[in-house]
């Protein structure tokens, strides 16, 4: 006799990102799939380690037997996923690494700096001005910077302007940081946003101020990069990753777990692929059905 | 000054500099033990300023010199006042609404018992010295929960319940009415007889007459003389004070000229609390005073006619047409041209952080707009320049704020406000409430024109002579009721021996005075 | 009497010009009082940085700070009637969607800019008859939309960010007007127009009215109610007009984090500006130095290359300080 | 005169029980005002899920609430004199960051408690001079410290989070005695202090002095530049307080995240418990039930499975209504 799943807590970094959006419904469908009456709770953390806590508390106080976390902080989250753990909760990892966890599903996101900057030292010729546009300091998103700076350091002739500055995951933030570093630096050649909605941004804010010929790439492969990929942006290329997949294998090990099936690595990594504007018509997208 | 006593205080060379203001320049005063110590001058004569000079509440320019039996003192915060047994009662009163009589009465220097608070012994302490002063009220009560009146009171107990040498009173009778002016006379003089030195601030003759040794008089910042007792008259002060003679004080000349036509006419009007059914009717044309004690229900009954607070029963019409009206809000009476002017200028009246222009518009502007709403910026400033130059409102600019004004000139600002929608019945309560001799008798003048010009002016005042001198016909109220009538038909002559006598209830006549 | 007084009143100095008449003296010089800091700052700038007078950079300034002027014009209608209102932020946010879903609409695309205004006016209004007729306080009422709106902004958007690659009012975020970009271009005339609602007209003056004594206003005959449900109204539809902004500029909108924490900047750009808690004082030119100090800041920092927390302290303590010198200049000249 | 007034005031009635002298009626009215509200959500939320009342749910309840409960005490001493403070996140935030670090230090671990506390203290202290002597505005103050702070906290911590593993005072976050967690047990401990101070002592009736009428203290001879003092110095130390207690939950402390815009949940404490920001009137016992009904509206959303955009929605209408009800219940037993 399996064991059931009755109810999974989910706890993500930001719902005003489209990416966890896409992972909270793989999830959803995933459960369903396997018990059509589990309960599924999805919520934003907004990035405040605090109110993950407060989150995973509520999950174990009202009885979940699985919780999937996207980690606000990698090291700093354990004493809580011990607590649920110690609850009896399975506690599978998503997106991002997280101390404790039974098991994490994320994609190689070193990998996907790598080829989403190896993409701008082509565009280049292996010379000019980039900006690195930084992000919430999760672990994806510092992979992904470590990934894109051993790129750009095998490259000398490639000078970094900045690397610091955080845009906050979101188009908003993508959209100001780009106009401050405009602002400050007359010569920009490329930018390699951590991630999609950033790099909408930061391609705004490059069309606000009439700046021409520069190459952005990121990481996601999200919708609404598809569009910029199609159109008449400065978009260039994004690293795929697949939302809907990684929470469907999390919910899939995180139910083996409880029915006594350890994965033989706790850490499963997916590979990314990189999306350019001659490629883009035949990628998938996060929402083709599967 | 000859046969003054030795000086229990002596203030001298006292200069007082705000920022653009010289409020007091090269001030003196001598009070003794055992005096009553009379301050007058005119609104913005720089009263209050010396005595806050004097608590420590200000400091004084440099060069100033204050003697307490005869030795030079210095007086550098409120504390050190009361140690030297100066106590104030302020002319903006200064108590805490949300704490109880007996915190406020021991504010800044509460009794403890093993570091904590004792209220228990601070009540018990608070009780007899209420009692002394004949309040009706105990000394756990919130300050919130008072009347004016008793706020007063409590002020003072402030002031008597510490030992105190020197008692300044900042116009303590402005929020009085007779009765309760007499008690705190009587008050005076027995403290006076104890030994204190008292120094006095009114604006008010027959306050000077009744209670002052003497009398210092201030104008524009500077001292102008002292007479003593035996000095004393009303002219001579007057001129003092003003610079000038003041003629035909109380004016009365609109009287009995008016048509005997009904302007007003309030049934039965009750609001359920503390308004029982009064019901009374007013001519054009005539000024009508309502007398009674303060919380007999006055102001009360102004604000139900003028549609201020909701009622429970009865109804208001003009005209005498019998047309009911139907007020609900102020401006349902303000749109039917009646007007009210309140007793509490600071509070509900002004807005004080507006110019004199604004606050002189801020009822017509309405009226006076032009297309959207636009005000009409020239209409606007002609109008406040009229108003102040027909009400002689001492001002430098319409376009100064009106908190910066002396009282006096605020009540009129407040006046000329309602003067420009031309009322048909005009409610002024207390209309010279804090407003120097010459202010009032512009403010007379004033009501004497309206009553020509066949305008209704009901004058709420608890200054009897005020309501003896200027009105035709006077009603009076008590507990809520209206109680008698003097003057006009009634057989009762105007005078302040009859007013108080149905105030307080001494004459047995229950006669309703229209039903 | 006060003969002192009068012949020291620098009203009444005939050398003021003209133009400063209508407003009152005092208030003139707190409009005006932040505006040596606002100098003082640009000059600063200017010097540490040649780029800050470029006319790309002052573009990209005043463009940065057009949603907080915006803002800030109604929220100094709400505190000089001595309310406040938290909720700019998510109305933002939820006119922001709203204009997005509707623009996504074919061939209706243009009433985007109705949904978002209307969107923010109705919750301006459910504000307004909360504080104006159940006489809540302003603080909770607001506190209260402040989540309430921002739950129902995600909502709307089905908890995603809602976007439109071809919106069709993209040149309010984008398009320029003889160089001058459409963002400053509206916020300037939410200014002009605040300025002649507040000192030019009936309704301006009910409003410095009801702030200044309530009671007093009631018993003048000023419907207290009409202009406190005026001023939230005109708050909420300034914070739809900003959704509407930040919207096109962005071509999304997102219902969790657009506009968060927005009020903050709004008020501070009014209480710099001179306007007090208290209500009844203050002006929205005050506002508009007020907000452009902040965006000054913020801008000129950047441009120096000063790290993201240098610049959290550095803000911080300039406008401590800004208050500061305005308290100490203001003492040695009128009385308060 | 004015018999009927004195017979109709309350605290002079001496039917009432001799415990609540001391206390005025109205106030206690006001405290006990949104008990009310308190259990009815209680009971609806037992209602609709059975876990609500179970031991574990109440200690995670109280936990969670606890760290708000010791900020809003803090902010109950400010509102009481008609200030406010902004910066209690931030304050926390670089609180808890010293803690932290002091706690890394081998053999000297424990004193991260007091690192945490000093730190609170010293910019509460800052607070309090600038608003005591330089006479600011505390709103713009304590938001220039909200900003300032912030930036410092993160400096602080090398804009990292800051943890460790082994925190030598990790049982404050996670530890009972007697089954009761250390983290409620110190939030009591606060509530009960601060009830104390503000009742029985004579600081406690210079606060309410300061609030009721800061010009008449100041006749009075209270020292009300110390009353300030005082309570920006406790709202500092609270929240130092609250930032050894979030990094001891923790085990971490992060300088860019942690407690931010906890002072609105804190600020809706205080105002739903009935303290007005007029100053002078309300209770740390109205707080406490305010933060409660925070908590446990905020819980039983969570427990009842409810989204987290409903959450936002259901709050924000809870906080409003609780406050309509409260202003609805007393319309028709006091006057105002
Ligand atoms: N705090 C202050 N700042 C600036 N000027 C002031 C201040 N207090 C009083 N003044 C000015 O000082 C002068 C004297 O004022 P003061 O209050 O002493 O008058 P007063 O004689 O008590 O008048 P009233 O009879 O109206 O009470 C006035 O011109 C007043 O405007
Ligand atoms: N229920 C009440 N409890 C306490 N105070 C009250 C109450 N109702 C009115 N007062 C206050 O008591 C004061 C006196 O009452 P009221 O205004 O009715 O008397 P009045 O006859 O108009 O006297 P006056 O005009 O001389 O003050 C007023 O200032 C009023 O605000
Ligand atoms: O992997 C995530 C994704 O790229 C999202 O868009 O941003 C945050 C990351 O954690
Ligand atoms: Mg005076
Ligand atoms: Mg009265």
């Amino acid at each position: 006799q399996q064991k059931q799943i009755k109810s999974v807590g989910i706890t993500l970094g930001s719902m005003g990102n489209p990416f966890f959006v896409a992972l909270a419904k793989g999830a959803e469908a995933k459960v369903k799939q396997y018990s059509p009456n589990a309960k599924v709770n999805a919520l934003s953390a907004d990035y405040d380690l605090n109110k993950q806590f407060s989150q995973i508390d509520g999950f174990i106080a009202s009885g979940a037997d699985m919780i999937l976390v996207n980690a606000v902080d990698a090291k700093a989250i354990e004493p809580a996923l011990q607590k649920a753990k110690k609850a009896g909760i399975v506690v599978v990892g998503v997106d991002v690494a997280a101390n404790g966890a039974d098991a994490t599903v994320q994609t190689n996101n070193v990998q996907a700096g790598e080829i989403a900057c190896q993409f701008i030292v082509e565009k280049l010729g292996g010379k000019g001005n980039v900006i690195i546009q930084n992000g919430p300091q999760v672990s994806a998103v510092i992979d992904r910077v470590n990934g894109c700076k051993t790129v750009f350091k095998k490259n000398p002739d490639i000078k970094v302007l900045s690397d610091d500055q955080d845009a906050k995951g979101s188009r908003e933030g993508g959209l100001n940081v780009m106009q401050n570093h405009l602002t400050r630096f007359p010569k920009v050649d490329a930018v390699f946003a951590i991630n999609d909605p950033q790099a909408i941004g930061a391609d705004l804010a490059a069309k606000q101020l009439n700046r021409k010929n520069i190459v952005i790439t990121s990481v996601d492969g999200a919708p609404d990069i598809e569009t910029a990929l199609k159109s008449d942006t400065q978009v260039q290329a994004s690293a795929s990753q697949d939302p809907y997949m990684i929470a469907q294998k999390a919910v899939e090990i995180g139910h083996d777990i409880m029915n006594g099936k350890k994965p033989a690595e706790p850490m499963t990594l997916l590979p990314s692929t990189l999306i350019t504007r001659t490629n883009v018509k035949d990628y998938k997208g996060w929402q083709s059905p599967r | 000054m000859h046969d003054s006593p030795p000086a229990l205080l002596e203030l001298r060379k006292i200069s007082k500099t705000f920022p653009g203001v010289k409020a007091l320049q090269d001030v003196q005063l001598r009070a003794s033990a055992g005096r009553v110590h009379a301050l007058m001058g005119e609104n913005g004569a720089g009263k209050s300023t010396l005595m806050k000079v004097l608590s420590g509440a200000y400091m004084p320019d440099p060069g100033a010199e204050i003697l307490i039996d005869g030795k030079a003192v210095h007086i550098d915060g409120p504390l050190a006042a009361k140690h030297l047994g100066v106590s104030v009662i302020y002319q903006e009163l200064s108590l805490a609404p949300n704490l109880t009589a007996a915190e406020n009465i021991y504010m800044g220097r509460a009794l403890r018992r093993g570091g904590m608070v004792d209220r228990a012994g601070m009540h018990a302490a608070c009780e007899a010295t209420l009692q002394r002063l004949g309040a009706d009220f105990g000394p756990a009560v919130r300050v919130a929960e008072l009347s004016i009146a008793q706020r007063q009171l409590v002020e003072i107990a402030r002031a008597v319940h510490f030992d105190c040498r020197i008692l300044v009173m900042d116009e303590p009778t402005t929020p009085l009415s007779t009765h309760e002016t007499d008690r705190l006379f009587a008050l005076i003089r027995r403290l006076r007889d104890e030994g204190l030195a008292i120094l006095y601030i009114s604006h008010r003759m027959d306050e000077i007459d009744e209670l002052a040794d003497e009398v210092t008089v201030l104008r524009d910042g500077s001292y102008v003389g002292t007479l003593s007792r035996a000095e004393l008259s009303r002219d001579r002060l007057v001129k003092m004070m003003v610079g000038r003679d003041l003629s035909g004080f109380y004016r009365k000349e609109h009287h009995g000229q008016h048509t005997g036509e009904k302007a007003l006419t309030v049934r039965d009007l009750r609001d359920g609390r503390r308004v029982h059914g009064c019901s009374f009717e007013m001519h054009a044309g005539e000024v009508l005073g309502l007398a009674g004690l303060v919380g007999a229900g006055r102001t009360e009954l102004a604000r139900l006619i003028f549609g201020a607070d909701p009622r429970t029963g009865g109804d208001v019409s003009l005209n005498g047409s019998g047309a009911v009206l139907d007020i609900t809000r102020p401006i349902d009476a303000i749109r039917s041209g009646i007007l009210y002017l309140t007793e509490d200028r600071k509070g509900q009246g002004l807005f004080l952080d507006l110019s004199v222009r604004d606050n002189i518009n801020v009822m017509v502007s309405p009226r006076d707009a032009k297309a959207g709403g636009v005000m009409d910026g020239k209409r606007a400033a002609q109008r406040a320049r009229d108003a102040i130059s027909q009400l002689s409102i001492r001002v430098p600019s319409a376009r100064v704020n009106v908190g910066s004004l002396s009282g006096g000139n605020q009540q009129k600002v407040l006046l000329a406000r309602l003067l420009e929608l031309a009322p048909k019945v005009l409610i002024l309560d207390e209309p010279t409430r804090g407003v120097d001799i010459g202010a009032k008798s512009e403010i007379y003048r004033l009501i004497d024109e309206l009553a020509r010009r066949g305008v209704a002016v009901l004058v709420i005042s608890s200054e009897l002579a005020e309501v003896v001198g200027i009105c035709d016909r006077v009603i009076v109220m008590r507990e809520g009721h209206l109680v008698g009538e003097v003057g006009g038909a009634s057989a009762l002559a105007i005078t302040q021996e009859n007013i108080v006598a149905l105030a307080t209830g001494a004459a047995a006549t229950h006669t309703p005075v229209l039903h | 009497m006060n003969k002192h007084t009068a012949a020291l009143a620098t009203p009444h100095n005939p050398a003021l010009p003209g133009a400063l008449r209508g407003a009152s003296g005092k208030e003139i010089m707190r409009a005006l009082g932040m505006l040596p800091v606002l100098v003082l700052l640009c000059i600063g700038f200017s010097l540490a940085s040649e780029n800050f007078f470029s006319l790309q950079n002052l573009s990209i300034m005043t463009q940065q700070a057009s949603i907080n002027i915006v803002l800030a014009a109604g929220m100094t209608f709400v505190i000089l009637t001595a309310g406040i209102d938290l909720s700019v932020g998510s109305i933002l946010a939820v006119s922001a969607v709203a204009a997005m879903l509707v623009s996504n609409i074919p061939g209706l695309g243009m009433l985007g800019i109705a949904a978002g205004l209307g969107c923010g006016l109705v919750f301006g209004l459910i504000n307004g008859v909360l504080i104006a007729f159940l006489k809540l306080p302003p603080f909770i009422v607001t506190l209260g939309s402040l989540t309430a709106v921002r739950g129902i902004a995600r909502l709307l958007g089905n908890d995603t960010t809602v976007f439109n690659p071809q919106l069709p009012f993209a040149f309010i975020g984008n398009g320029e007007v003889l160089g001058i970009p459409w963002l400053v271009i509206i916020a300037f005339a939410v200014v002009a127009l605040s300025w002649f609602i507040l000192r030019r007209t009936v309704l301006g003056l009910n409003i410095y009215s009801v702030g200044g004594n309530p009671e007093a206003a009631r018993l003048a005959g000023i419907k207290v109610w009409a202009v406190l449900l005026f001023v939230y109204c005109t708050s909420g539809l300034l914070s739809g007009l900003g959704g509407v902004m930040a919207s096109a500029r962005l071509y999304a909108a997102n219902g969790l984090q657009l506009g968060a924490s927005y009020e903050l900047d709004a008020i501070a750009a009014v209480i710099l500006g001179g306007t007090s808690f208290v209500g009844g004082t203050g002006s929205i030119l005050g506002t508009l130095i007020g907000a452009l100090i902040i965006a000054v800041l913020t801008n000129g920092l950047i441009l120096m290359g000063v790290s993201d927390i240098w610049q959290y302290i550095v803000k911080g303590l300039v406008i401590i300080g800004a208050v500061a010198l305005d308290r100490y200049r203001r003492k040695d000249s009128a009385r308060t």
